[in-house]
Order: structure tokens, then C-alpha cells, then sequence
């Protein structure tokens, strides 16, 4: 067994605070980094102690593996999580920590390799037995190889960055006539994002369900899964509400797939918290489509069912743990059913993100409701960064329940000062379709474009009210909490003062 | 007391505050504040109780209001008129988000096709093409690779 | 089945939000009702409809049975939920809103009245064959009868007033002497309490626990019990912590609690929710304390722990539903553990209430914590009502992951303007006491008290900052939120604005 | 610039801030304020971060440092030492909280006994027995039943 006595959380926002929790209930010292122009983030308020990684770019702070070692050496800090994102699924992070001497929570830098290259992951897992979608194997680079390749399969299919994930360089052609730019566009983007241009054919499998398993292992080889998330509803290939269980799935089904979870995580010789990630084509068959060798942003869901802190087994693991007797014998199960909801600051039409200052910020509460949130009143939303704001988990008796329950939650949230997703979410959850449960990636594209209604005569004189009061001299004013603005003759503090 | 004049989505009000009455464009609503902490969290309009949260930011008022967001402003002049609103569509070579220039993939003078892209724009580490509009000739490039510009700049000109 | 269109919460504050909540996610409509002095409180604004309650004093708004009937007519409930305290075990209110013909959310007026008035109860009990605490049956008043009684007890005792409950209108009694004065008393606050000042007296059990079932029958006699709730974390007879499951009971003692839970329940036609309290003295036997004819203050340490909605459930009965098969027949078990910390505004020392603005308010959140308010920033908290703030629920895997989870939330809490309770909350969940599970309702006089420590440089800087600055003539300043107050040269917005 | 005497839990400092400097009590301190839209949320202190809210509440100032809560007071006068400070012991026959006056149960001239109840007052529909701290005479009793009564008000004297 390894001991941990202080963890330094190799990023930022929802996810650093969500790890220094754990930590932090776990005994466990812990240190927060922060980029100079991020100091206000609120993960730097939630460790013991906060290092600067200095001023500069991501690449130069975040992203920055010396600034993030040199962080551990003046902290004092013995163990590394990186979270999500950044440096996570970075294999010479991974050994740049071990070789530091320090404990490294997530997957053996072998692992992260093995999965992170998609076409030789996807090799791996033919040999494994796992099933994987339809495509070509080798990273051609010349275009006519990749067209016949494409011929063969049969449009219309996908160009993908070999060394991609996250739906990053990947795109959707339809005629051969569209190839080449098409290649041409993802190699550099592949390029300069990873800085491997070699690019890959897929099938496209048409209205898929994007199906997850999370799975888990110990330093001794026990591998389970610990059932799945449905992560179908996207835009621009990425998720924004995913949920637990998946309506998609028989109990035949989910077995078979979490039996070939398990295989693939045992195939890369996985150790700790990953997540194998199937599409379900229309015939209910399942292909593998990649492995996430870290934390996954949605893994509340599973927690809210299972009753579990999978960031808490994810240290227990690094210490040299066995997973729990009820993981490894089958005792586990999910009881209700969860949803998260990312809320994104974007326009909520076109989907492109926003800048701002949050300038009021009321999050929901209560029961079955739980918010990892990565701002606060006053934070800026920056174009460096994720533009995740938080994640909106409700969990419910039944799947009716967890929807109302987000609905409601989605009621009580406020965000001022920055546009977000919010009126997304809440199509999605209120469309007949999500309803269903019978729906599949393209279910935003099907959405009623919903039509935006004037202000009501409640927001116009609420505005006339902040906005008729003269704004101090020189500066605009933060908020009706600010009493110069709000412009009522009753103060805060004055019956105490 | 005179009235101030607003504007939201498009609509625009004329609104008159006097002792517990609103007139919005004339029509008269009787309506009571009521502030927690001194911030406004519910209005009594016309006898009921309207949950709002309402934030300023310059010319400019947030205001949440059954769960949907306004923003309303009060037109004061050009710098005002000049932000782009959130929901508007976007003009043909127009940066549709802050971001920086990736690429730009014409030359002043050059011709361009309905549909072409023009310049890559990069914003949260992800590429966004943006095409021309119609077809037509590239009289005047305002960016060079590498530029952080704000959105609703016109990236570059197409006669 | 009868329907339930729109409910009205006779009610106020966290409990108030927290019926709306579960209502709303039902699709029910919903009404708030609020005191004139009261319209800024946060249960206004978590309704369809808020009704006013006119001016005055408690008695004349939350307390008054025609303003509430009428506030319901005016808003056009068809059922009323009546939360904890004020209107919520008076059988007549019970009575007066199904003689309006409207839906009431509670157990029949008989059951409240059998259990509330406590020697008839004590009574019943006994005839049903549960063990009840020594003590005499009849409400003498006659203080030579009460003085032979307490003799044949033996000393100390406790006084009680036969129409009181939650420790009100009750003293202990060490010696003969002090008997006459305390019965006097105890009489004087019955009377104006409750308008009955008949008392009895009760064998004073030393140092025992205070551990309750969670009880649920629906209207066609289903009874079941929910698991219990450890309840001996006491000052002043009011509780402030909970857990669940109790480390006092075995199986065996919890199936015999739970069967007599039940039979209490059965023995006086309960419907609904309800909670059965009893002792269980230092020898392990067990004795029915009183019963709770509601929906208990505590209740969300049950649901954290089972996964269900227990408001969901009582508005199901009302309108006529059985309870879930996997209640009636025991399919439901309890999953990891859960604590509940009230958080009241009172002096840390000596428990008393406390008055005040609250200035900054910031609730901790993430994982497996739960947090039901009663206040925001810029509440004012009034001596009119109860003093509780918050209840701070924690559930983790098992024991000492709830007990570290709920340190953790105590540690990103933020109350500034009034004091609170927090340090003693802090102190209950250090002490090896309660870490051991081995404690009575006495831990809390014997905790070790706790040296304040002298304020830090930062909180002098950080003062000093925030005083230094004129306040704006005519009114102090809200909080250093208020840019004139905090001195700083960026304002928020301006990089924006 | 002048420093300022502020006092906090019966001790007091003479506080001097000074472009990212800080004298307590003539003990140098290098700071940096972090703030969050315009709020303190930490202090960078001799290169440490520390996590600190403040709110200012006329005269005295409420500080969130490290899970623990500190009142600060900048004295201004006779007000400013009226209001009792929480946690210090409560005087004699004063009241210790804020409450009504639900009856008395003395009369001026009479003799009371160590212990014995004077007044019970009430405060969140409970009552609080309020005793007589040593043996005496009561020479004074400032109140009537019903009376409101503010934390520290002296309900009756006794020689």
C-alpha cells in the first residue's frame, strides 16, 4: 500500500473541486494550481493550499507539465489527479509523475497509449473479441487509398483524427466529391491538435445511440463495470444531457455489453476509473467506439444510483486498494434513476460559446438534486477555457421522476450576465421524444425549434428599476444587490446596524 | 417623473415608474417590490407574485423572469447598438463568436464561391468555418492569422 | 382517487420549499402563503401562486385557520399540506379543511388528537402492548397526588404537559423539593401553550437514546415503518443532529422497534407519515416516547438513505394510492449512511436564539450532500419564527464517510451577519463520542468546550479592507460584494459592460 | 496613510494597509486581495492563499476565515459598545437574547433568593427563566409584561 498524504489537482473548475471534496473527506492534504489570470476560479478556495503556475496561455500553465510538477515539489504534495481534460489522458504526464516519485491517479501510462491512438485501439479490441464499428485500419494518408477505402464501406462516412477524441476533427462526408477537403480539413486540424495528422475511415452508422459503461480496477486485476450512461443526446458531438440506466437496453443486452466493457478495460491491462464507449446501431447491435483512460464528466449519474464516490475508490485504487467485495461479487446495483444536464455558457440557437461575467448566480437545491458547479457570482467566463458552467444532477424514484425533478431544477436555476444552454436542456427534456426514451444522437437536430417569447410586463419594470437608477460615476453596476442600483429605500443591515 | 425608454428581443417599451404604478406603453399596471437583503426578488404586479431577478451591467438589465432570461437595454447610443445581441442572426462574414483567426484561407482580391471558407475561426479549442455569404470578390481582409477578434467583426469584405 | 390539482403549503421557510418542490415535480400546481412581514422569504418565490396572509403576529397569519381556508379559496387549492409546526397536528385544522371539502395532506384528525394528547396515548399504547416509559397515567393536578406518584417512580423525573410534545413545557425533577415549583410552572406554560395545563410525570430514564421510526400507511390499511432515525444528539430536548441507520440497534432490536412502530400506527388508524419516538434505555429495552403526526423535520436522512421522496408519497396517499410492493413487502433497504445537521441562528455557547441580517450566505454542495434552507442572503432572520436556518444532510458509503462528508459541508458553509450554531455542530461530529457511535442524549454536556481562537492576520487584513472604506452616507453597506464597499479598482461588468 | 483600530473576541489590533502591505500590531504582512466579481474571496498573505469572505454591517465587519466566523468592530462610540458581543458571558439579571417579557414574578422591595426565578422571558416560543444572581433586595424593575427586549437590556436591579 502507498500512502497519500497530500494531492495536488492538476486542473480546474467543476472537476478540481469536485476531487479536493473527496480528497478532503478522505483525510487527505490537498493543493489546488491555478493559472495567475484564473485566481479568482473557485477551485483555488477549496484546497489547503493554492499554487500559482504563473501567468500565460494554457498551454503555458494548465497544460504545462513542469509548471504542474514544480507545483507538486513546492506544495509538498505526493499524489497527482488530473481530472478530465488537460493533461488527463496525457501518457508522458503520466510517467513525468511516476518518475517524480509521485503517486498518479488514473491508468498506467500503457493504457492511456493503448487507447488513446484510435486505430490501434481499435485493433486491439477486434483481438479482444470486442466488436468495433465498421472502418478502415490503417492511417492512409493518400487520397486515393482513403477513397476507395470509402467506397468500400459506402457513404456516407466519417474522417476521423487518429490520435482524436471527443468528436474533435471529425467529420461527416456524404459524396466522394467531399473527401479530399474533408481529409484535408481534419489532418490539420489533427496536426495541430495532436500533432499527428494521420486520419481514419469510419462507417457512419446512421441514428446511433451513444451507449458508456463505466468500468473499475484494482492494481490486482479485479476488473467490473459498473453498468452504463446513455449519452445520446448531443450537439456538435458533444453530450449535454446524459442519463442512467439507458431505456436502450435489455438486461441480455446491458450483460453482453458490460461483459465486453470488462474485456476491453482487461485488454489494456486498465487499472482505476475509465469508461468504454459503444454506439447502439438501429439493429441493436453494439460497436466499440473508444475508451476515456480518466474521471468521465458524467460520472455523477453513476454515483447517484450506486450509491457510491467513484472518486474516493479512485484514490483507494491508487493506495494500492481492492476494489469493494460488493463491486467484485455482483452485489452492487442501481436504484432509481439519474440525469445530468451540462449547462453550457453558449447561444442557445447556434450553439456558439459565450464569454461574460456571471453577474447573479442561484443554483437549484433539494432533494435528489446535487450541482457541481465550476463558477460563481462575479467569475468570468472566458474564451480559454471549458465553457462548462456545471452539472445539474437529479435523481428520481423512477425515470418520470428524475425528468420532472430536472425540469424543476432547471426552474430554479438563475444565471445572469452570460447566455447559456438552459433553454436547450429544457426542450430536450420536455420533447416527446426524450420522453420516449426511444431516441438517438440526432434528437436535438429533430427538436421544435422553439419559439422565444417576449418580455413580460414583469421584466420590463424590473428593468426600468436597475436601470433607471443613475450608475455611480465611472463604473457600471454589479447587480441589484448592489443597494445604489436596486433604488429601495430599505438597506440591507440597517434594522441590525 | 419621465418615462425611460426600452428595449428587449426586438420590442421595445416606454416605461413610466410612479409611486406603485408602471405604465408600459401607456397601459397601467399597479405593482409593489419585494426585496430581500435589498435586492429585488419579486414584483406584486397587479396583485401577483411575480418572481424576477434583475442584474445591470452598464446600459444594459438582466432579468430573470418564470425561468426564462431578458436582457433588456436602454439604447444609448452608438456603443449599445454596436454589441451584438444573443439569438440574432448572424451577418454573412461576421465572426459569430469571440475567437481567434485559426487560418484564412483567401487573399484580398481573390474570388470566392457561395459556401467557400473563408477564414477558420478558433474558440474553446474547437474550429468554426466561416463561409462566404454569396459569391463575389474579396475587396478587403480586416484580420491576419493569429487575431483575437469579438463577436460580430466583420472579418472581411466580399463585393 | 381523488385529485390534486393545487396545493397549498400552510407553511413557511424550508419546509414550505420543500412540499413545493416535491409538489411541483408532481405536476401539481402550487401555492405559497406568506405573512405580510414575511413577503421576502424564500418560500414566496417557489410557488405558482403566493397568497398573503394580511399583517401580524404569527397567531394571526401561519396560525390562523380562516386566513389559511380563505387564502386557499382565493387561490383556488384543493388541498392543503400542512408541513411541521404551526398548523400541522391541530385536529380541527385537519377537520376545517375537509369540512372546505379540500384534500388534507396528513393523517385523520382522530389519530392526531389520540397521539396528541400524551397520556391518552400512553394509554392506547399500552393496551396495543407497546412498552411505554414508566410514569403515572392520570393528568392529577392535586400536588400531594403528584408527590406520592413521583415517590412510587422514584426521583429524578420529569414533569410533562399532557398536551405538549418536542420537550416544551418539560423539567426534570432531582428532589422532593423542587417538584411543587417545577408542576407550577409546567402548568403555566401549558395553559398559555396550549390551553390545557394538565401535566403528569414520567420515571426520568438516565442517559438514554432518542431513536424514532419513520411509519407510512396508506388508506387501505397498508402499514409499513421506513427504518428508524438516531435522534440522541440533543441541547435544550431539541435535536440538532441525526443519523441513519443508529449504531444502538441490532437486527433484532430494530425488527422488535419497527414491529412496534407499526403497531402504533395500526392502533390509532394512522394514514400518511408519521414518526414513533421512543427511548431505549441504557439495559436495551425500549419505550414509546410520543408519536409525530407529520412530516418530520429530519425526514430527508430517511430519504437519502432508501432513495425515495417521502412528500411524493404523502401526496400519493392523500389522493387514494396504495404504497409501492416493494415497501409493503419489504423489498426496501437502507444503503449507505446519512446525517442531518440543523443549523439554527443561536449563540454557539449558550443556545440562545439569535436575531439578524444575513449578510453572505453560501451553502456547501457537491456529492452526496443535500441542503434544505430557509434563508438566503438578505434574509432577516426574526425572533417571530423558528430559528432554524438550514438542514445540512451528508450520506456517504458508510459511517465514517457521512461523518468526514458532513465536516467537509460544515467547512465550505458561510454565514455572515448572524451567529450560528455551527461550531457546536462541528464539535458534536469531531468528538470521539459520536465517532463512536456509543453516545446518549447527554454527548453534547459533555463534549469538551471549546477554546475560541483569536482572529488570524487574514481576518484582521480582510476587516480592515472592508472597514476602512466610508460607508455611503445615510446606510451601512451591504457586503463587500458592494464595490464601494470592497475598495477594489475592477468592478464587475467592465470588462464586459 | 493611518492605520485603523479594529478589536475582534476581546483583543485589538492597529491595522495599517499600505499598497500590498500590511502592518498589524508593527508586524509587516505582503498581501494580494483575490476577488471574484468585485468580492473579496481570498487573501494571497506572505505568499500563502487564504480563503476569506467579509461583510460590513455599519460599524463592524463579519469575517469568514478558515470555517470559522469573526466579528471585527472599528469602535465609533457608545453604540458600537452597546450591542453585546456574541459569546460573551451574560451579565446578571440581563436579558441574554432578544425576547418578550413574559411575566415577573417579583415586586420592587422584594427579597429574592439566589436562584430564584425574577423573570421569564420569551423568545421563539420558548420560555427562558431568568434568575436572580445572588441574594438581594430588588430595588428596580425596568419593565413591564410584554415588553420586547433587545439581548443585554437590564430587566431589574438588585442590591
Amino acid at each position: 500500500m502507498r500512502t497519500i498524504r497530500r494531492l495536488l489537482v492538476a486542473n480546474r473548475g467543476e472537476i478540481s473541486v469536485r476531487v479536493l471534496r473527496t480528497a478532503r473527506e478522505l483525510g487527505i492534504g490537498t493543493v489546488a494550481v491555478f493559472a495567475e489570470s484564473d485566481a479568482g476560479g473557485i477551485h483555488v478556495e477549496r484546497a489547503d493550499r493554492a499554487a500559482s503556475l504563473g501567468a500565460g496561455s494554457v498551454a503555458e500553465t494548465y497544460l504545462s507539465i513542469p509548471k504542474i510538477l514544480e507545483a507538486a515539489r513546492s506544495s509538498g504534495a505526493d499524489a497527482i489527479h488530473p481530472g478530465y481534460g488537460f493533461l488527463a489522458e496525457n501518457a508522458d504526464f503520466a510517467r513525468a509523475v511516476e518518475a517524480e516519485g509521485l503517486v498518479w491517479v488514473g491508468p498506467p501510462a500503457g493504457a492511456i497509449e493503448a487507447m488513446g491512438d484510435k486505430l490501434r485501439a481499435r485493433a486491439r479490441m477486434r483481438e479482444a473479441g470486442v466488436p468495433v464499428v465498421p472502418g478502415s485500419d490503417a492511417g492512409a494518408k493518400d487520397p486515393a487509398d482513403l477513397a476507395r477505402e470509402a467506397e468500400r464501406l459506402g457513404y456516407p462516412i466519417l474522417v476521423k483524427a487518429s490520435a482524436g477524441g471527443g468528436g474533435k476533427g471529425m467529420s461527416r462526408v456524404d459524396r466522394p466529391a467531399d473527401l479530399r477537403a474533408a481529409v484535408e480539413e481534419a489532418m490539420r486540424i489533427a496536426a495541430s491538435a495532436f500533432g499527428d495528422d494521420s486520419v481514419y475511415l469510419e462507417k457512419l452508422l446512421e441514428r446511433p445511440r451513444h451507449v458508456e459503461f463505466q468500468v473499475f480496477a484494482d492494481q490486482r486485476g479485479n476488473t467490473v463495470h459498473l453498468f452504463e450512461r446513455e449519452c445520446s443526446v448531443q450537439r456538435r458531438h458533444q453530450k449535454i444531457v446524459e442519463e442512467t440506466p439507458s431505456s436502450a437496453l435489455s438486461p441480455a443486452l446491458r450483460g453482453a455489453m458490460g461483459e465486453a466493457a470488462v474485456e476491453a478495460a482487461r485488454a489494456v491491462g486498465y487499472i482505476g476509473a475509465g469508461t468504454i464507449e459503444f454506439l447502439l446501431d438501429t439493429d441493436g447491435r453494439f460497436h466499440f467506439l473508444e475508451a476515456n483512460t480518466r474521471l468521465q464528466v458524467e460520472h455523477p449519474i453513476t454515483e447517484a444510483t450506486l450509491g457510491i464516490d467513484l472518486v474516493r475508490w479512485q484514490l483507494e485504487v491508487a493506495r494500492g486498494a481492492d476494489l469493494p467485495s460488493d463491486w467484485t461479487e455482483g452485489r452492487l446495483s442501481p436504484r432509481g434513476h439519474a440525469i445530468e444536464m451540462r449547462l453550457y455558457a453558449e447561444d442557445p440557437v447556434d450553439f456558439l460559446p459565450r464569454a461574460g461575467t456571471v453577474l447573479e448566480w442561484i443554483e437549484p437545491a433539494g432533494p435528489g438534486v446535487r450541482v457541481d458547479s465550476g463558477v460563481a457570482a462575479g467569475s468570468e467566463v472566458s474564451l480559454e477555457y471549458d465553457p462548462l458552467l456545471a452539472k445539474i444532477v437529479a435523481r428520481g424514484e423512477d425515470r418520470p421522476a428524475a425528468v420532472e425533478r430536472a425540469l424543476r431544477a432547471l426552474d430554479e436555476l438563475v444565471v445572469l450576465g452570460v447566455e447559456t444552454n438552459r433553454p436547450l436542456l429544457a426542450a430536450v427534456l420536455r420533447s416527446e421524444e426524450f420522453r420516449s426514451g426511444a431516441y438517438d444522437t440526432d434528437l436535438v437536430s429533430r427538436l421544435p425549434r422553439e419559439e422565444t417569447s417576449p418580455a413580460p410586463p414583469a421584466a420590463w419594470i424590473a428593468a426600468a428599476l436597475a436601470l433607471s437608477g443613475k450608475a455611480p460615476s465611472g463604473a457600471p453596476a454589479a447587480s441589484a444587490r448592489d443597494p445604489w442600483e436596486s433604488g429601495d429605500r430599505w438597506r440591507p443591515g440597517e434594522s441590525a446596524g | 417623473m419621465k418615462g425611460i425608454r426600452l428595449e428587449s428581443r426586438g420590442e421595445g417599451r416606454e416605461v413610466l415608474l410612479e409611486n406603485g404604478n408602471a405604465l408600459l406603453d401607456g397601459t397601467a399596471h399597479s405593482f409593489r417590490e419585494i426585496r430581500r437583503g435589498g435586492s429585488l426578488v419579486a414584483l406584486e404586479l397587479d396583485g401577483t407574485v411575480v418572481p424576477v431577478r434583475v442584474a445591470r451591467q452598464g446600459d444594459r438589465a438582466f432579468v430573470w423572469c418564470a425561468g426564462d432570461v431578458f436582457e433588456v437595454r436602454r439604447p444609448a447610443g452608438r456603443t449599445a447598438r454596436a454589441r451584438p445581441a444573443g439569438g440574432e442572426p448572424h451577418a454573412g462574414l461576421v465572426a459569430p463568436m469571440p475567437g481567434r483567426i485559426r487560418k484564412t484561407l483567401v487573399q484580398t482580391g481573390e474570388e470566392v464561391a457561395k459556401g467557400q471558407v473563408v477564414v477558420v475561426l478558433e474558440a474553446m479549442k474547437m474550429e468554426h468555418a466561416i463561409r462566404a455569404p454569396q459569391d463575389g470578390v474579396i475587396t478587403k481582409l480586416r484580420h491576419r492569422e493569429g487575431d483575437l477578434v469579438d463577436a460580430g467583426t466583420v472579418l472581411a469584405e466580399i463585393s
